[in-house]
């Protein structure tokens, strides 16, 4: 009965990957700004959910965003020392580190989630992020339907 | 066993606690909860006691009638320390019989427990084949561990026995019950159950004491220990953290140091 | 049933160039619950606001997407617009189409996608916006200032002028600080005490002042707008309401051998004295460690020739409650101590002293009424080695930072001390002259050309004391690029600037960040060197970075102002993005507790009618909450949310993706 | 007779799967034998009693029952197909067959679930009567044996000390199966074992009695001081069939799901209010008692319990229906 879930579906010829990005609103969302503003190119797969805080984003989110289909994951924040709120993204760090430590036991690896300070000075940073991480999604292939963490459609 | 049934009795006669929870001497060692002296006759414990009778702290029944005792193994004293570091376990409200193989170690509160585990106890880490199973597991790629996890989790039916057997569940309202929104799809399927059981371990990060009573629990015989010894192995190098040894600890997550790694962020 | 209207703005070509902006608008039209889907050229434009207020009356909107710039842009703009028809602004929410898409992409259809998928997430998360209104925070309009230097007592003067109520809390037996302690001061040598003691006076008798010397801050509670701070006001051992500074007791003092710290150890005080003769307020205190009758219960000459019996032995430290709105830190610096360098005598040669000694040798008030004598045998020096960078910049042994203020004041010693001593050598050792400021560099230029201070660029690596007393200085001078060895009388050191012992501690108690060398935090090094992270506390002079009078005066004026507009409106508003715990599912595990940045998680226990305690949760304190949502997602079992940014709205957006 | 030696019961399997039919049967896997699809290759355990029960490929623990588009500016129904697979369930339990009684009254007496009823029609159930009985095992105190063929369409009976399986067509179904598995079976005489023997534990109307007199009795609290409310119990139940409804939404379309339930969990009547009932872990043991041994039978005649005693074999707390029913009857004399 679990033979829906179980499919896989071949990688299509051009792969255009779906990259969810949860970004604090201080630092990577106004970095992401500045990329703009300086009229930097880079590729349009990602999408951004924006939080007040690095601190905000529950590993659930991350979950969810596959579950629904993304091929990546992206979360970014504020360097350390400069939060917002002093300490979100320390709080964030040591989150991710026991989370990432789970996904990859469970077959999700680093070439499906990727983590970054992004300052709001780092315009540049941004772009070649998202660019360096859609080329690492494009050669990974699509988000194996199989995984059990995707639900199948 | 006789110490044990001793203290047992001696502390309901003493009228301490109102209740001592421990495991009858019959087959399968079930649950077995002691309210008047002449009943610790029938307490007995081996190793083949794979229940963390701690769990029955966070049932509403055992909490108003606090308090209690529970006959306690090593990693029970842990979950005992880590449920008061969480407030759950008001001091003097719960007394471990503190057992190891076949002696009894004697009575204590949760401060107590922590000074024994500390002494006696202090290099308690998962079974060397654990942990060889969950490298092995590292071992494969990204591909073949999802595999794995599939076969596994495509065989839980969300009857939430790990749940129930876990003391670090004690949430009145667990996240799967929220539906407003719904998180984690209550649907046994590929998706919820993956969802389900990864955050289920995520949630006793640095607070499972390895106990195994959630695998052991599980009706389908799921491998959850792995997930639980690789994220204990991960805490403890990244961050030292030993649950259950210090009854005033800070949450693993929900405190931070600045020199935390982060060597994998760019 | 949700009712969203899409206003799609094509920011002339910005957007519209990149961007299918009629097709975004055409496909948000046909997204669940969404009513209108529009684009117009300038939504930012009059017109454009108009359009939007429009349709929320017309079409009885209950939430709108605005596709257009970033939010950092325009949110305020159009939540504004939105509040003028009657909706709450917090029901608006903006899709970036402009930094996020059209000025990032140039392929026309990945462009036109990208900003119907941006649109769908917002509009799915407008669906379960909920309207929210500023939380409103009484203001209780009297400042708390904590240390009585120059800083202090600057905001305190003005935020005094400004019509509000100041508490001055200082640790010492007198307000004044390190200033009352200079001889002139750079660049102008006007005299540092003629300067600061009319205001000392005035802020003592200012009727908005409240001062409290000898006192200091004990604990903290509450947040921006109603601290409750507890001040321990330390024991005198004397009325002050009887006393009247006349004198006799500390005359009559038979202990009269005691270092004076405010003369640097030169000169010497009584065990009960006031440091200086122009003290405010000019009312004795007993040292109680160096007094007899307190140690030993011997002696008590001072209360039998006291003429109001205002000596109390019997005294005792009191704790006083103070309710303040918003505090201002200044407390100041200290200087390093160059015992750490034992090329340089390790603190054992006397005639090696620090700038604060050789203030006090220079100063009229001083203990040699303002003679330059040596401390070992009270020679005239006729020789004087001045050594720059003494602690600063030097992570090895001292500080990584520069001082900033000891070139400037060292080009002032050895100009001093040349015009005390005419004969005499004033030989400087420096690495750099840093003398960037109104009228510094001239004045530098004076001390050497006018003066004849002779400056030498390079280091020196020991100082020894030859039998007949003179201080041997070797050194080496880079420019030459040849050793130097001066035999000196006198050497003074420019110890490096570093925070007041206990600052950390203080730090603490107000939730203010410091920095590794313990000077505190600012809140944005460029655009809020006043505020600090935590809200309500202000930094005023050199506890924040070390810093000269001019300085120190203007940022103490500065953070008078923030009060001073702090306390303009009776309530405070705040962005009303805060956490929120569900009580009913609350586990208690203390999670946001420990992980609130703020300490704004905090427990809470629901007792029922007889006060019965039912069951302990945790909760948030309004006030104190900045909305980071850390609590949120520490807490297993989701029973704390954070408004603005909710499960519900998150779980929707990802839902859209 | 027709019979097959047991350890050739892959044989059976693969003339099955050859003939068309998709086979389920007992397997072994990370030491525990489940119900699940046979594969070739794969060996057959007929030993034990499995830890799931037949009700999962009838009444699957997830199905969608429905499905909504989201088309732009609304949702529109879109079709769910019912096509269920012809399966042969081989080596079912006695007490699993006898489930089907009860599962079948109650997912047909007010609305015929479609779902349900097309599995059921297309499933053929072969029992293996039992020869041997753990100290779990009570399917005489409940109306059951360890041969009996209640809900069975055939059965296989152990004989000749466990070598040889003798198979018996009871319906329909049952005989187009054994046409289908000819192939593998051999004609020939073989000596029956005996069943397992399999003493009666209690009277369960005398339990149904008590149960109906003492809704309120203080026995409840003592009784489920151990349950720590998992629905392990309720999942690996033959009977069993309490489901919740589930709408997952993403952004292509709406699913609605049916999923398993518990009486054992707090949230299985946890009102909108807050308000719940069942208030505590007794309170629910209480209705799983007496759903299996008051309340159903009323209903339809049948007990909700077939004696499998797969929830005690289960339950990490020692809970165990026998027992509590032993007591329950010596309460009532």
């Amino acid at each position: 009965m679990m033979k829906t879930e179980t499919s896989t579906a071949p990688a299509p010829a051009a792969f255009e990957p779906r990259i969810t990005a949860f970004v604090c609103n201080w630092c990577t969302y106004a970095g992401a700004d500045l990329a703009g503003t300086s009229r930097l190119q880079y590729a349009s797969n990602m999408r951004i959910i924006k939080l007040p805080c690095t601190g905000r984003i529950d590993p659930l989110f991350v979950l969810k965003a596959f579950e629904n289909g993304a091929d990546a994951v992206l979360v970014s924040g504020c360097h350390p020392g400069d939060c917002h709120y002093t300490s979100g993204n320390y709080h964030a760090r040591r989150r991710w580190t026991l989370f990432r430590k789970l996904l990859a036991l469970t077959g999700i690896g680093d070439d499906r989630l990727f983590f970054s300070w992004v300052s709001a000075a780092e315009g540049q940073k941004f772009a070649d992020l998202v660019n360096d991480v859609t080329a690492k999604v494009r050669k990974a292939g699509p988000f194996r339907a199989a995984h059990p963490g995707r639900r199948a459609s | 066993m006789k110490a044990l049934r001793e203290a047992a009795e001696k502390l309901l006669r003493e009228k301490r606690v109102s209740l001592v929870i421990g495991y009858e001497g019959r087959k399968g060692r079930p649950a077995f909860f002691a309210a008047k002296p002449e009943d610790c006759g029938r307490l007995a414990y081996d190793a083949s006691c794979r229940q963390n009778l701690a769990a029955y702290l966070g049932k509403p029944e055992i909490r108003a009638r606090l308090p209690v005792a529970l006959v306690a193994p090593p990693a029970v004293l842990r979950s005992i320390v880590v449920m008061s570091a969480e407030s759950q376990v008001a001091p003097g409200q719960v007394l471990a019989l503190a057992v190891d193989g076949d002696s009894y170690l004697g009575t204590f509160d949760a401060a107590g427990a922590a000074e024994l585990l500390r002494a006696k106890y202090s290099t308690l880490a998962p079974e060397p084949a654990l942990l060889e199973r969950v490298q092995g597991l590292l071992q494969k790629s990204p591909a073949e561990r999802a595999a794995f996890w599939e076969a596994e989790f495509s065989k839980c039916t969300r009857c939430y026995a790990c749940r129930a057997a876990c003391p670090g569940c004690y949430c009145s309202r667990c996240i799967v019950e929220k539906n407003a929104p719904q998180w984690i799809s209550t649907a046994a399927l590929g998706h919820g159950n993956y969802t389900w059981n990864v955050m289920r371990a995520f949630h006793q990060s640095g607070r499972c004491t390895l106990c195994g009573a959630c695998e052991a629990a599980c009706p389908q015989g799921l491998p959850l220990m792995l997930l639980n010894a690789a994220l204990d192995r991960e805490a403890l190098e990244e961050f030292g953290s030993r649950p259950g040894y210090d009854p005033e600890a800070k949450p693993l997550i929900g405190s931070w140091s600045a020199d935390d790694d982060h060597s994998y962020m760019r | 049933m949700a009712r969203i209207g899409v206003f799609i703005c094509h920011c002339g070509e910005n957007i519209g160039r990149t961007v299918d902006c009629a097709a975004v608008s055409a496909a948000a039209a046909k997204m669940p619950g969404v009513v209108v889907g529009v684009d117009y050229k300038y939504m930012c434009s009059d017109p454009g606001q108009q359009m939007i207020r429009k349709a929320i009356i017309e079409q009885k909107l209950t939430g709108v997407v605005v596709g257009a710039c970033s939010p950092r842009m325009h949110e305020r703009t159009f939540r504004a617009a939105a509040a003028e028809a009657g909706l709450n602004p917090y029901l608006l929410e903006m899709a970036n189409l402009r930094e996020h898409c059209s000025w990032v992409h140039s392929n026309q259809a990945e462009a036109t996608q990208k900003a119907i998928d941006l649109v769908r997430v917002m509009v799915a998360k407008v669906r379960r916006n909920r309207a929210l209104r500023p939380i409103r925070v009484p203001v209780e309009p009297t400042a708390l200032v904590v240390g009585g230097g120059i800083a202090g007592i600057q905001a305190a003067l003005d935020i005094a002028a400004g019509g509000k109520k100041v508490v001055l809390v200082e640790s010492g037996p007198s307000i004044g600080g390190h200033m009352a302690r200079l001889s002139e001061t750079f660049p102008t040598l006007d005299c540092s005490q003629c300067i600061l003691t009319p205001r000392m006076v005035e802020a003592a008798s200012h009727p908005n002042i409240t001062l409290m010397t000898y006192s200091e801050v004990a604990s903290v509670e509450g947040f921006v707008g109603n601290f409750t701070v507890t001040i321990r006001r330390k024991a005198r051992y004397v009325d002050p309401a009887k006393c009247t500074g006349c004198g006799d007791c500390f005359n009559k003092c038979p202990i009269k051998k005691i270092p004076n710290e405010f003369d640097a150890g030169l000169g010497q005080r009584r065990a009960i004295y006031v440091p200086f003769p122009q003290a405010v307020p000019n009312k004795p205190v007993i040292d109680a460690a160096h007094c007899t009758m307190l140690q030993k219960g011997k002696c008590g000459l001072c209360a039998k020739v006291c003429p109001r019996g205002a000596i109390d032995y019997q005294d005792q430290d009191r704790l006083e409650k103070v309710k303040v709105g918003a505090v201002v830190l200044a407390t100041g610096f200290q200087l390093w101590d160059h015992a750490a360098y034992g090329e340089y005598g390790g603190g054992r040669l006397r005639d090696v002293i620090d700038g604060f000694a050789f203030e006090r040798l220079a100063s009229a008030s001083g203990p040699t009424g303002g003679l330059i004598k040596r401390p070992s045998d009270g020679k005239e020096p006729q020789t004087v080695v001045f050594l720059q960078c003494c602690g600063s910049r030097d992570d090895k042994v001292g500080k990584k930072y520069c001082s900033k203020i000891c070139c400037m004041y060292t080009a002032k010693h050895a100009m001093l001390y040349r015009h005390k001593v005419y004969e005499g050598r004033a030989v400087v050792f420096y690495m750099d002259v840093r003398a960037a400021g109104k009228g510094y560099e001239e004045f530098v230029r004076r001390a050497i050309e006018a003066d004849g201070a002779e400056y030498v660029r390079g280091r020196v690596s020991r100082i020894t004391r030859r039998r007949d007393g003179k201080l041997v200085v070797r050194g080496a001078d880079t420019l030459a690029g040849r050793p130097v060895t001066i035999e000196a009388d006198l050497v003074v050191l420019a110890d490096a600037v570093v925070p007041r012992p206990g600052s950390e501690k203080l730090a603490q108690l107000f939730g203010v960040g410091y920095d590794q060398d313990g000077f505190y935090s600012e809140a944005h090094p460029k655009l809020r060197p006043v505020e600090t992270a935590a809200a309500g506390v202000f930094l005023a002079g050199a506890c924040q970075a070390p810093k000269d009078i001019p300085e120190t005066v203007s940022q103490a004026s500065a953070a008078a102002a923030k009060v001073l507009g702090l306390f303009a409106k009776p309530e405070l508003e705040r962005e009303p993005v805060i956490a929120r715990v569900n009580r009913t599912t609350c586990a208690h595990c203390r999670a946001c507790i420990s992980a609130c940045p703020y300490g704004a998680a905090k427990d809470f226990d629901i007792v029922d009618r007889a006060g019965k305690v039912l069951r302990a949760v945790a909760d948030v304190n309004e006030g104190l909450c900045q909305g980071c949502g850390t609590c949120a997602s520490v807490c297993r079992s989701h029973s704390v949310d954070l408004d603005g940014f909710t499960d519900e709205q998150i779980h929707a957006e990802l839902n859209a993706l | 007779m027709k019979t097959i030696e047991t350890g050739r019961l892959p044989d059976l399997a693969q003339a099955l799967s050859a003939a068309g039919y998709r086979v389920v049967a007992p397997i072994e896997e990370g030491g525990v034998v489940r119900f699940r699809e046979w594969a070739p290759g794969l060996a057959i355990a007929p030993g034990v009693v499995p830890a799931n029960s037949l009700k999962d490929f009838l009444f699957p623990r997830s199905e969608v029952v429905a499905r909504f588009a989201l088309e732009p500016g609304g949702f529109s129904p879109a079709p769910v197909e019912r096509s269920a697979v012809k399966t042969a369930v081989l080596c079912a339990r006695p007490c699993d067959a006898a489930a089907l009684a009860a599962l079948d009254a109650v997912f047909n007496w007010d609305y015929r679930d479609g779902a349900y009823n097309a599995r059921r029609e297309a499933a053929t159930v072969v029992s293996l009567a039992c020869s041997k009985a753990d100290e779990h095992c009570f399917c005489t105190s409940v109306g059951g044996a360890p041969d009996g063929v209640a809900g069975a369409d055939a059965i296989l009976r152990p004989a000749d000390g466990g070598r040889l399986l003798v198979l018996d067509a009871l319906t329909e179904k049952g005989r187009a199966l054994d046409q289908a598995a000819a192939g593998a079976l051999a004609e020939g005489p073989a000596a029956l074992d005996a069943p397992a023997a399999l003493p009666r534990r209690f009277d369960p109307e005398a339990v149904g009695r008590w149960l109906a007199a003492n809704f309120e009795s203080p026995f409840w609290k003592e009784a489920a001081l151990a349950c720590l409310g998992c629905g392990a119990c309720a999942y690996a139940c033959p009977v069993c069939h309490c489901f919740d409804l589930q709408d997952e939404t993403d952004r292509a379309e709406c699913r609605r799901l049916r999923n398993w339930d518990s009486c054992g969990f707090g949230l299985f009547t946890l009102h909108a209010s807050g308000h719940n009932p069942r208030p505590d872990q007794s309170a629910r043991w209480r209705q799983r008692v007496m759903h299996k041994f008051s309340i159903y039978p009323q209903k339809f005649k049948t007990l909700a319990c077939t004696g499998c005693g797969r929830c005690s074999r289960l339950c990490q707390a020692g809970m165990a229906i026998a027992a509590t029913c032993e007591r329950i009857e010596a309460l009532g004399r």
